[in-house]
């Protein structure tokens, strides 16, 4: 096991931890009442709640999130291309225009077609 | 004095227009009012809105007055009052209607301001007065389940009603969506 | 006390109630209940000429669900009553009440057919601040006090508090039949 | 049948006819942040527009009206406070302007002076607070660091001269609490010259900032038309552009001979409402200042024997002033019988008093015109077809103050 490895492993372990450690310290601690009106939903203020949160709503906002992933993915390519940006050189340098000139492509037809338009 | 000239458009228009409705008349200084019979209050405040020389545009003001206790006897128990006010001539006046407590109803001008709608909501809420034609007369200060007229002289005053839930206007909104096509 | 000599003065030991104590009172989450003027006073305490941060009670969450404090500012009306109960009741434990004026304590001088004279016939209530409406420092006084109440009460005392509520809240038997129908 | 290929366009038209989307039903309730406690819309939602909303008020109905009937007319003055709780004065100064009226008492000069320039202050206060609001609604929370402690400095010019901060009853029937305490010109030079830094601070913040012309330019705009049948006053009716002001319509005390112009709106969105606003403040500011420069001398309590207490020389030293302060005390200020309507311009428009007297001490009845009442009543018609961020935007700029709203 390298010494690297080993830090890895470390760094992940404690991440995980110290997260559910808080999280389920406090509710060891704390006292729960859950009598019935504590865990109705909170309607500010009200109990009469009409309908479920499984409502039908419009398909512009499922056309929203996965563009934002697309194009969010796209940025997290760059980043190992950014951290080695001196050693990849000229040619590393074209290739990720190219890889970014093919997604503009992809926005412009996003655009063009109108799914970002919102009403 | 120019005031007291520019008021009296207003109550000579009314006087000759509608003579038989008016009961009484009373000038002040900037605040003049005149009582008219509740069956013609309809009439004589949508002829104050559109007359050319009056366009009375603004409804300041819906309230009723209970004289049950006040000293100067009057031959009906409650009177509805109208504040009226325009915004293009600038000058103001208020109209009264008697109002039997046999009979607490008068119709309702939410067609001709949208201000009355609320100001009739309330009035009914606290005095009893019921708006004929009104589309939503229901309360609107107290809650839903209270019984009698809180403003009313004889409701004592710390008679307390309690609420055990909220109202849903699930039944405004029933109306209002099929009004608009939506239900 | 053989632990601590071993462990040197870097580390100091203490016992978890200290602990929980010393955490909860530190960090009040308000949730500010403010109908009339005593939410405009309540600003005035939440913004930085008196600044209720240095208290650990500025961190204003507007939903019971994340709040530990509740600080009732303003006069509640028998219409505001149920509402009032609810937000109560979904707070999760611990929580605290403050009653923040004299229309929240007893209803002040609106003694008529729509005030609840006092919230304490609502919810059980553990600091009142007097005043129409209370100056800031009388808040961030409340507030201080329930730090010592916290300080006071040991950690097991919540379980006492819940019976104590249910009182209040009524129970909810029938509510319950409602539910399974 | 002859099968016409459908256009691409149509294609999408085809697809999206029979996808209908469920009505979600939700409460901008009372307990909500953007409600400011006491407000309550329930709408029907298709995503984030809002179809169709119903609103609820009366959560803070304290019964104001029906308190005061057992009140003498000096008694009623605290309550008057607790209706627009933002900016006090401006109410107290109405309901005494409308009681003098009705008894007929002329009040001195200094104390009209002093009257308009609280309420000049406290209209300055309560924009302060609307707007620092209306922005934290929107997202820009260092305005209302920047505007709300100018409200702090105005918080302690008023303690010293009322004693209260907030709910200070300062006028009497015929007059004043008291006089203004010596150093009163130069507090208020210094805190004149704070407001009006903050505001250039905040103007400068927003005026050239994308996110805010996005979120309130053409945003619920109401026509002059729907203002008007409404019954819109003040900052939110002069947005709408109908430019009616109390104050320039029907002066009163003295507004005439000082020159302040009204500013007004054209389209009557949220940036309408706020700019008016924001204008109004500097109109206040030069008017206080005009108004500190001619501050005239002597008393402050009109010498009326109906309303104003004898000087206390008089009380102890000769019977008529004891009977006099004592009746003053006991019974109050006697108002003869009849009936008056008076309004003046406070910070949210027209705040109208219907007095109704029976010659005794306690008024009969006292029906207040809140301007925000019926600004309210609109809310569901301005916020139809609009998304809930918009509705909560144009909530803070309406300015709602529930003691004034629910009474």
């Amino acid at each position: 096991m390298s010494t690297q490895a080993i830090e890895i492993i470390l760094v992940v372990s404690i991440a995980a931890i110290i997260p559910a450690v808080i999280l389920l310290l406090s509710g060891f601690l704390g006292k729960k009442t859950n009598d019935l009106i504590k865990l109705s939903s909170y309607e500010s203020g009200l109990d009469k709640v009409i309908g479920t949160a499984k409502e039908r709503f419009s398909i512009k906002f499922y056309l929203i999130a996965i563009l934002f992933i697309l194009f969010d993915v796209e940025t997290i390519f760059m980043f190992p291309w950014a951290v080695n940006f001196k050693t990849l050189g000229l040619n590393g340098f074209i290739e990720m225009i190219v890889f970014i000139v093919i997604l503009l492509a992809g926005f412009v037809y996003v655009i063009k077609k109108g799914a970002l338009k919102w009403d | 004095m120019q005031d007291i000239k520019k008021e009296s458009i207003t109550i000579a228009k009314i006087k000759r227009f509608f003579p038989e409705s008016i009961l009484e008349v009373n000038l002040a200084d900037n605040d003049d009012c005149i009582i008219i019979k509740k069956e013609a209050n309809v009439e004589v405040l949508s002829f104050l809105k559109t007359d050319a020389d009056l366009l009375f545009d603004g409804l300041m003001d819906v309230t009723c007055v209970d004289y049950l206790k006040h000293p100067i006897k009057r031959k009906e128990r409650f009177e509805v009052v109208y504040q009226l006010y325009s915004y293009s001539k600038r000058h103001k006046i208020r109209i009264k209607c008697p109002v039997s407590v046999k009979d607490t109803t008068i119709k309702s001008v939410s067609h001709l301001w949208k201000s009355a709608n609320w100001g009739e909501r309330e009035t009914y809420d606290m005095y009893g007065i019921t708006f004929v034609g009104h589309e939503n007369l229901k309360r609107l200060l107290t809650h839903h389940e209270f019984i009698g007229h809180p403003l009313r002289k004889d409701y004592p005053t710390k008679k307390r009603q309690e609420l055990s839930a909220n109202d849903s206007l699930f039944d405004q909104m029933d109306v209002l969506l099929k009004k608009k096509g939506l239900k | 006390m053989g632990l601590e000599s071993f462990l040197g003065d870097s580390i100091i030991t203490t016992s978890l109630d200290e602990i929980v104590k010393w955490g909860r009172k530190n960090s009040l989450w308000p949730m500010p209940f403010g109908t009339a003027c005593c939410a405009i006073e309540y600003m005035s305490t939440v913004s930085s000429v008196f600044d209720v941060s240095r208290f650990g009670a500025e961190l204003v969450r507007f939903s019971p669900r994340q709040a530990d404090l509740l600080i009732v500012a303003g006069t509640i009306t028998y219409k505001q009553a149920p509402i009032l109960k609810r937000i109560y009741a979904q707070m999760p434990e611990p929580k605290w009440v403050i009653s923040m004026g004299a229309c929240a304590s007893s209803g002040g001088f609106y003694d008529n057919y729509c005030t609840v004279q006092g919230i304490d016939q609502l919810v059980p209530v553990d600091a009142y601040i007097a005043g129409c409406p209370p100056r800031p420092e009388a808040v961030i006084d409340a507030i201080i006090k329930i730090q010592e109440m916290i300080d006071g009460q040991g950690t097991e005392l919540t379980h006492d508090r819940s019976k104590r509520a249910k009182i209040y809240i009524g129970d909810d038997s029938e509510m319950m039949k409602k539910a399974e129908a | 049948m002859a099968h016409t290929p459908i256009k691409p366009q149509e294609l999408e038209k085809e697809f999206y006819k029979d996808l209908h989307t469920d009505l979600l039903f939700l409460n901008l309730g009372p307990s909500h942040p953007a409600s400011h406690g006491t407000l309550r819309t329930f709408c029907a939602l298709d995503g984030e527009t809002i179809k169709a909303s119903v609103l609820e008020i009366g959560y803070l109905h304290r019964g104001f009206e029906k308190t005061i009937e057992k009140k003498t007319y000096n008694q009623v003055i605290p309550y008057t406070d607790r209706l627009n709780y933002v900016s006090s004065i401006m109410n107290n100064v109405g309901f005494s302007k409308a009681v003098e009226k009705m008894l007929g008492i002329q009040i001195t000069d200094r104390c009209i002076f002093i009257r308009v320039i609280l309420s000049e202050l406290m209209r300055v206060a309560d924009h302060l607070v609307c707007i620092g609001a209306n922005l934290v609604d929107i997202g820009a929370l260092t305005n209302f660091w920047y505007l709300y402690n100018q409200r702090e400095t105005i918080y302690t010019i008023l303690e010293k001269l009322t004693g209260a901060r907030l709910t200070n009853s300062f006028t009497r029937i015929g007059g004043l609490y008291r006089d203004l305490y010596p150093g009163f010109e130069g507090d208020i030079k210094f805190a004149l010259k704070e407001i009006e830094k903050a505001i250039m601070d905040v103007t400068k913040l927003i005026k050239k900032n994308k996110i805010f012309l996005e979120r309130t330019q053409d945003v619920c705009a109401v026509s002059k038309e729907d203002a008007i049948s409404f019954g819109f006053t003040g900052p939110c009716l002069r947005a709408s552009g109908v430019e009616y002001d109390i104050r320039k319509a029907h002066p009163y005390y003295y507004y005439d001979q000082f020159d302040f112009d009204i500013p007004v709106g054209q389209v009557g969105d949220t940036y309408d409402r706020m700019f008016v606003r924001f204008e109004e403040m500097y109109q206040s500011i030069s008017l206080i200042r005009q108004y500190m420069k001619k501050l005239p001398g002597g008393p402050i309590n009109t010498d009326d024997k109906r309303a104003a207490m004898p000087d206390k020389s008089n009380t102890y030293n000769n019977i008529e002033g004891l009977i006099n302060h004592f009746k003053l005390v006991f019974e109050g200020v006697e108002v003869p019988a009849g009936e008056i309507y008076d309004s003046t311009e406070v910070a949210n428009g027209e705040l109208g008093f219907y007095i109704v007297s029976d010659g005794s001490g306690t008024p009969y009845k006292v029906k207040v015109r809140p301007p925000c009442f019926y600004i309210f009543s609109a809310f569901s018609d301005m916020i139809e077809g609009r998304m809930i961020a918009d509705a909560v935007a144009t909530l803070g700029s309406l300015n709602i103050i529930a003691g004034e709203l629910d009474r």
